[in-house]
């Protein structure tokens, strides 16, 4: 499965999940990448829904793309996707999550999502120093996505801290700022909050600051330029940067090495930080120019 | 009344300068010609009367004069200046009025909004509700029609429906007055009152373009007569220049005759059997007995008693009280199904609302409710046409090209479908409400024909109407209604016309 | 001379869209939209029985707060429909706004500037829809649709794909209040209480019920038809971008996919649940007034109760259902007709 | 009649386009569907000429098994929307046999128990809708908007909000062929040609159009319409269902936000460029597969000529704008064909 492109060059299929700013900067990480490399891209994306990525990878193949890259919209619609790819001879590489069985990918760019959640219940943790305290969570839309995040933070918070409640956000800040002003309403004496993501942690902060929480510390998940920016003004506490940029480097990096020699490692851990007002210096860069 | 002298007053306008210029117009619908190289002049202070038989044009002519259609060749003249391409509102601001063949209102408004539509009164810019309110009534009251002005629209009977799409016209003004068989639904008080009306703008200047069915009106009332036949016309001239008999030949190229036929005595056993059926006001303790072969009339004024009969035996509406035989065995009421069951056939007045879907073709409405009977499953064109051929040629059934949508049929050639659409289903006892509605003389009488032939046949027919003429021409036994009641009962045989309308309907023909 | 007799015009038994019986001048005596009235009290109730929360007046006024945006579109919406037009992409138009405004901001543009840009070129985009509505024959929704789509698109193309904060730039109008009423309600209830009185008192919102209700009659009437279209759609647009506006002031940043299908489908639901008709010809202010309220009492409700976030949609569809069917209902066993 | 394309003389309801003389594109006007044939052959000759793998036959292939799904709800939706009717959660309907049925294979149920039992189940929906439109006078819309709704919600729950992977049971109909030709849109043809046959042929399909014509007249005529009503919309909830199960055979997994509003309003999309009006009384399958068509053409092309991802809801949006808009220029209404 070589030599799409008709130069011979390799080319990678790129079929991105969504159009939020995470798969933005996925995406630009991925072309930049690619052009360095000298390999030709072709994109698609997904619109979070698991028929058209079934779609855009069946296009690729069409195409008969060296290799894919696949950040899916959901973790169990990729197994109709590695079939595809599978019977067509087309190695497919993951971004994000893996599947539990390797053999039939070329490798995966992983985030721990569960990890993510336990480092920011981990700084909870430190931070509210043995005190009893009140929770809530923001999750993001019903799906293994936010349940693996979420899961992980509850799983890894101190008996200490109570989680008092748990609403979806949707990924979507209207909603998530409706949910926390609601939240507030029903919970006046609550100390954290933890948000699926940035978009929504600003639009929380908003909701909790309009209700005169100001002292509602949030931790949240990204590590977006803004993101870094809130934690060093303090509207946010803590963010666990899972850089985008890192991802997309590591997917074309590691899909182009494991084409050249199959039996590299195939699992990247994507690097996280956990970045505080302390170290706000070493967040990695989240998003390329 | 006297229209004859009266048609004195349309000559003293001023012949050479027409109001409205129509020369060698046509116009067609998907490449078949409905109007060919049409001419008309209409003069100031005149009343021009248009008619022809169904599908013939008229309708088409008065609404590219209107401006709702656009004419393919030929040019209109409006005081002089070539006006080809009306727009409706283009029209409208020239002075052009029109009462369409069909009723137009907007049945979620008031009375009130209708008439006044497109020009509310105004008071800081808000709608300024009394004067609204008065304004039409002072509309209505100038045509002598009590209706609450405050009703819906949709409440309205057809008949209300015209009259106050009448008075919207009036009330606007203008100096063209079209009316496409305004009479065609009115009872007799109503329509004398737009007659009068019509004379009365007449003598104020108005050109009005009258179009009906009614030789004898329009005898009476026009003071010039244009006759159209598939489109083309065929004669124009003054009205006094024609007899009836011309007329009728000239519209229909032949010489037409309806008399009373010898049917065989009706059958002793009940047919359809009505007794004690109460609705609300609109009808009370109505009792009837019409016998197999028989045509039994139900005449009153319009929108009485008669009117609700359709919603009532058809099972659309369940009255308050009351009971319905057919063929000796009771039918529950309220229930369609029942009422089909039974062998009863229900023929509505309202062709457009309750008789046809305009969007399917000619064929399948004819065929709609026969079909359903025999509980066919398949349907295919070239057989379901063969079936409905017949249908077509003893109703007469004329259409442009092959098997369009019925909604493309003229006003009268849908009432031919409707009525070939129930009564070729071997009825038992049938319901007719209004059966000649906008009907042309020709085919009056070869429905009046066919209804003979089917109390021929052995069924027992009641029929719905205001029509002494129709009563008289058709009927064995014609019952009066009256605010709901049944207030006399004549033998047909034991009465004349004359003596039925004056203590029937009271409202005296002209 | 023969006299003709009426049919009972089929209006009067149960004839469908504009005739459909609607609680009106003819109905006095009996509330409108008693079922939704009904439904609405019953929700409340049981929440404020079961999260003491539910009744303090700041969370009352997060709800009308909440609700205020989506007020706005079904505003202009309830007055569309009622002209017999739809706009599927108000919601759109909106996340359009919000993407631009917040470009503009960002880039230093004033405020002022900003909104009265922005405002122009919703009420710009409103106006395309009318003309491809009134100049070609393609039904309202088809069009719209095509148009939601594509406006989706735009706003992505001028995000970029990222979200983009405007600092606290229009957070007065977002977040602070007038004499304890938030701004945001306060925008709403101006609009809603317009639209009302434009409906129902003046020549442009008679003429919208008449052209619903029969654009034919309409036109013989000499309303002018296609200009009262073009304001209508114009109309829309401009207050899809006052939505646009509150939206963005509220979040004080544009993300990819703000507003868009969620926010319309949330408009449409909550109009025609307030007995507008989709065919045009009826349609009541205060009718969406309730069916936007009953939907943010909803989603304030399952907050406070601890949904599980499963059952929440779940619970909104079976609310609306409901709803809709008690209020058919109260409409049926109204007297007379 | 404001739903449908305003018509210049309503007294011939079903002859809009011959009330104005329409000189240019005259000659595609004997066509039907001309102006939508003439966008789609547009849209693949241009496709063809930039990017030589779209006229690959496995590409073709890709394109036709993709839009098989969304064919079948539009199948049924167009045979529903003829007869008046509206079903608005069919992608919901959808979602939940996905679900169902991704849970009893995974429990260890049989694929034949399987099927058997989602398509009763999802028939049951649409038959459940119908009694909620058919004995209540609740608008279709609204209330099919609720069930969605309220499917979605239930989708959730059946899931529990996890994927759910079946493996690769079912996989035969979801990725092999027969005689080259993929399993699943041998399905939707052998769907739309049923549906279109019924339309065409059976007294069953032009009751549909009767009763979308004028429910009035239909019933007066003999026609059990609740009964006709019902069918109609257990047949859109089966196939549904159906389309459920394909989605699922081809995805292997059912996630959350599988299928749901997205299928839905594409299938909508199809089907109403396809020239159903969505008052009712007038249809065509044909009609609808052109439009199903053409948007997967499009999709396909946007991905082969690399559209950038943003661009890609513009593009789709001014496609279906324009093929809309063409289309209406040249389209001639007969008696529903
Ligand atoms: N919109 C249309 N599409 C197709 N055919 C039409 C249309 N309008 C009228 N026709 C045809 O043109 C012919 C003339 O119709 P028109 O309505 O003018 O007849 P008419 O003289 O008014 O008849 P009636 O006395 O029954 O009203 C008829 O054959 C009719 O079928
Ligand atoms: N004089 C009238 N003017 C206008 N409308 C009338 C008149 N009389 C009766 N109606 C209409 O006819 C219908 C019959 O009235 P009513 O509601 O009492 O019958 P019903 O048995 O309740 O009808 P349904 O069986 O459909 O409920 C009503 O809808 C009313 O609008
Ligand atoms: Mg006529
Ligand atoms: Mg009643």
């Amino acid at each position: 499965a070589d030599g799409g492109s008709g130069d011979g060059a390799t080319s990678l299929g790129f079929v991105n999940g969504a159009n939020t700013h995470f798969h933005t900067c996925l995406l630009k990480a991925v072309e930049q990448t690619a052009e360095v490399k000298g390999a030709k891209l072709y994109s698609a994306n997904s619109k979070q829904d698991a028929g058209t990525e079934l779609s855009n990878i069946e296009d690729m193949i069409a195409r008969n793309v060296s290799a894919l890259i696949v950040q899916t919209v959901n973790v169990d619609a990729l197994e109709g996707d590695i079939t595809k790819a599978k019977n067509a001879g087309i190695p497919i590489y993951l971004t994000s999550v893996a599947t539990d069985d390797l053999s039939d990918i070329l490798g995966a760019a992983v985030v721990d999502l569960k990890k993510v959640g336990a480092m920011d219940a981990g700084w909870i943790e430190k931070d509210a120093a043995g005190k009893q305290v009140q929770v809530g969570v923001v999750a993001g839309a019903p799906g293994a996505a936010s349940d693996l995040l979420v899961g992980g933070f509850k799983a890894a918070l101190p008996a200490t801290a109570k989680v008092v409640a748990n609403q979806p956000g949707m990924f979507n800040p209207a909603k998530a700022q409706d949910v926390a002003e609601n939240m507030i309403q029903a919970h006046p004496d609550l100390d954290y909050a933890f948000v699926a993501n940035e978009e929504m942690a600003f639009a929380v902060r908003k909701a909790f600051d309009a209700a005169g929480a100001e002292d509602v510390k949030i931790v949240s998940v990204n590590g977006t330029e803004e993101g870094i920016a809130a934690v060093q003004a303090g509207t946010l506490s803590a963010t666990v940067a899972n850089s985008a940029m890192t991802i997309g480097q590591t997917a074309v990096e590691k899909a182009l090495a494991l084409l050249a020699d199959k039996n590299g490692d195939k699992i990247s851990n994507v690097p996280l930080t956990l970045v505080t007002k302390d170290n706000v210096a070493q967040a990695p860069q989240y998003c390329p120019k | 009344m006297t229209g004859r002298t009266e048609t004195g007053t349309g000559h003293g306008a001023d012949r050479s300068a027409p109001l409205v210029r129509v020369r060698g117009v046509t116009k067609g619908f998907g490449g078949v010609a409905a109007l060919k190289d049409v001419d008309l002049d209409l003069y100031p202070g005149e009343i021009h009367a248009l008619m022809g038989m169904n599908g013939a044009g008229k309708s088409t002519l008065v609404q590219v004069l209107s401006g709702v259609h656009q004419a393919d060749g030929g040019s209109i003249g409006v005081d002089g200046h070539d006006r080809s391409g009306l727009t409706v509102r283009k029209a409208r601001h020239l002075g052009i009025a029109f009462v369409p063949q069909r009723r137009e209102l907007v049945m979620g408004l008031s009375v009130a909004e209708n008439i006044m539509l497109g020009d509310l009164p105004r008071r800081g810019g808000f709608v300024s509700r009394p004067q609204m309110l008065s304004r039409a009534r002072e509309a209505l009251a100038g045509l002598g029609i009590e209706i609450d002005v405050r009703r819906t629209a949709g409440e309205l009977t057809v008949a209300e429906q015209t009259m106050v799409e009448v008075a919207r016209e009036v009330r606007r003004g203008g100096r063209v007055l079209i009316l496409d068989e305004p009479t065609a639904c009115l009872g007799a008080e109503a329509a004398g009152r737009i007659r009068t009306l019509v004379r009365r703008l007449r003598d104020e200047g108005v050109a009005v373009v009258y179009i009906s069915h009614y030789i004898d009106e329009v005898l009476g009332l026009a003071d010039r007569v244009t006759v159209l036949r598939d489109g083309r016309v065929v004669r124009s001239a003054p009205a006094d220049g024609f007899d009836a008999g011309e007329l009728v030949r000239a519209m229909a190229g032949r010489d037409v005759v309806s008399h009373r036929p010898e049917r065989p005595a009706p059958a002793d056993e009940i047919g359809l059997a009505i007794r004690g059926l109460t609705h609300g006001r609109s009808i009370r303790d109505f009792t009837a007995q019409v016998r197999k072969g028989e045509v039994v009339a139900v005449l009153g004024p319009a929108g009485d008693a008669q009117s609700y009969l359709f919603d009532l035996l058809s099972g659309r509406r369940r009255p308050l009280s009351g009971e319905l035989h057919v063929d000796a065995t009771p039918v529950p009421m309220g229930r369609v199904p029942a009422s089909l069951g039974s062998g009863l056939r229900c023929v509505t007045g309202d062709r457009r609302a309750l008789g046809l879907v305009p969007g399917l073709s000619v064929d399948e409405n004819l065929m709609l409710a026969d079909d359903r009977f025999h509980r066919r499953r398949l349907h295919r064109r070239g057989e379901l046409a063969r079936r409905s051929a017949a249908r077509r040629k003893d109703y007469g059934v004329v259409t442009l090209g092959g098997d369009p949508p019925v909604g493309s049929l003229s006003g009268g050639n849908q009432q031919k479908v409707l009525l070939a659409k129930w009564l070729e289903t071997a009825p038992t006892a049938c319901f007719l409400e209004d059966p000649t509605n906008g009907v042309d003389v020709a085919a009056v009488a070869d429905i009046h024909t066919l209804i003979d032939a089917l109390a021929a046949r052995g069924v027992a027919v009641l029929l719905a109407s205001s029509s002494a003429e129709e009563a008289m021409r058709l009927a064995d036994r014609i019952l009066v209604v009256r605010a709901g009641r049944t207030v006399a009962e004549y033998d047909t045989t034991a009465i004349t016309r004359d003596e039925l309308v004056a203590t029937a309907l009271g409202g005296a023909p002209q | 001379m023969s006299l003709k007799s009426p049919s009972v015009a089929p209006d009067r038994a149960t004839a469908p869209a504009t005739a459909r019986p609607r609680p009106s001048l003819s109905s006095l005596g009996r509330i409108p939209h008693g079922g939704l009235i009904a439904v609405l009290i019953l929700m409340i109730v049981f929440t404020a029985l079961r999260a003491d929360s539910f009744t303090t007046s700041q969370n009352l006024l997060n709800i009308l707060r909440q609700i205020s945006v989506t007020a706005v579109i079904a505003g202009g919406l309830t007055l569309l429909m009622t002209a017999g037009g739809m706009d599927f992409s108000m919601g759109s138009n909106a996340a359009v706004t919000t993407a631009v405004a917040a470009q503009l901001l960002s880039h230093g543009q004033s405020t002022t500037v900003t909104v009265i840009a922005t405002l122009l070129l919703a009420t710009l985009i409103g106006l395309v829809n009318g003309l491809v509505v009134t100049f070609t024959r393609v039904a309202p929704f088809v069009a719209t649709l095509a148009t939601a789509m594509l406006l989706d698109g735009v706003a992505l193309l001028v995000l970029n794909g990222m979200s983009i904060s405007i600092g606290d730039r229009m957070s007065a109008l977002g977040n602070s209040k007038l004499l304890g009423i938030p701004w945001l309600l306060i925008v709403a209830v101006v609009v809603l209480v317009a639209v009302g009185l434009a409906m129902r008192f003046t020549t442009f919102g008679r003429d919208a019920f008449a052209m619903g209700g029969n654009e034919h009659v309409a036109r013989l009437s000499g309303i002018n038809v296609p200009a009262r279209k073009l304001a209508l759609y114009a109309l829309a647009g401009g207050l899809s971008g006052l939505a646009g506006l509150m939206l963005l002031s509220r979040l004080g940043a544009s993300a990819p996919n703000t507003g868009g299908l969620q926010l319309q489908l949330t408009a449409v639901a909550a109009v025609v649940i307030g007995g507008t008709l989709l065919a045009g010809g009826h349609g009541t202010i205060p009718g969406t007034v309730l069916g936007v309220i009953l939907l943010g009492v909803v989603a304030n409700a399952l907050n406070l109760l601890q949904v599980n976030s499963y059952y929440q949609p779940v619970v909104t569809g079976a609310v609306l259902l409901v709803a809709a069917v008690v209020n058919e209902f109260n409409r049926r066993s109204g007297p007379g007709h």
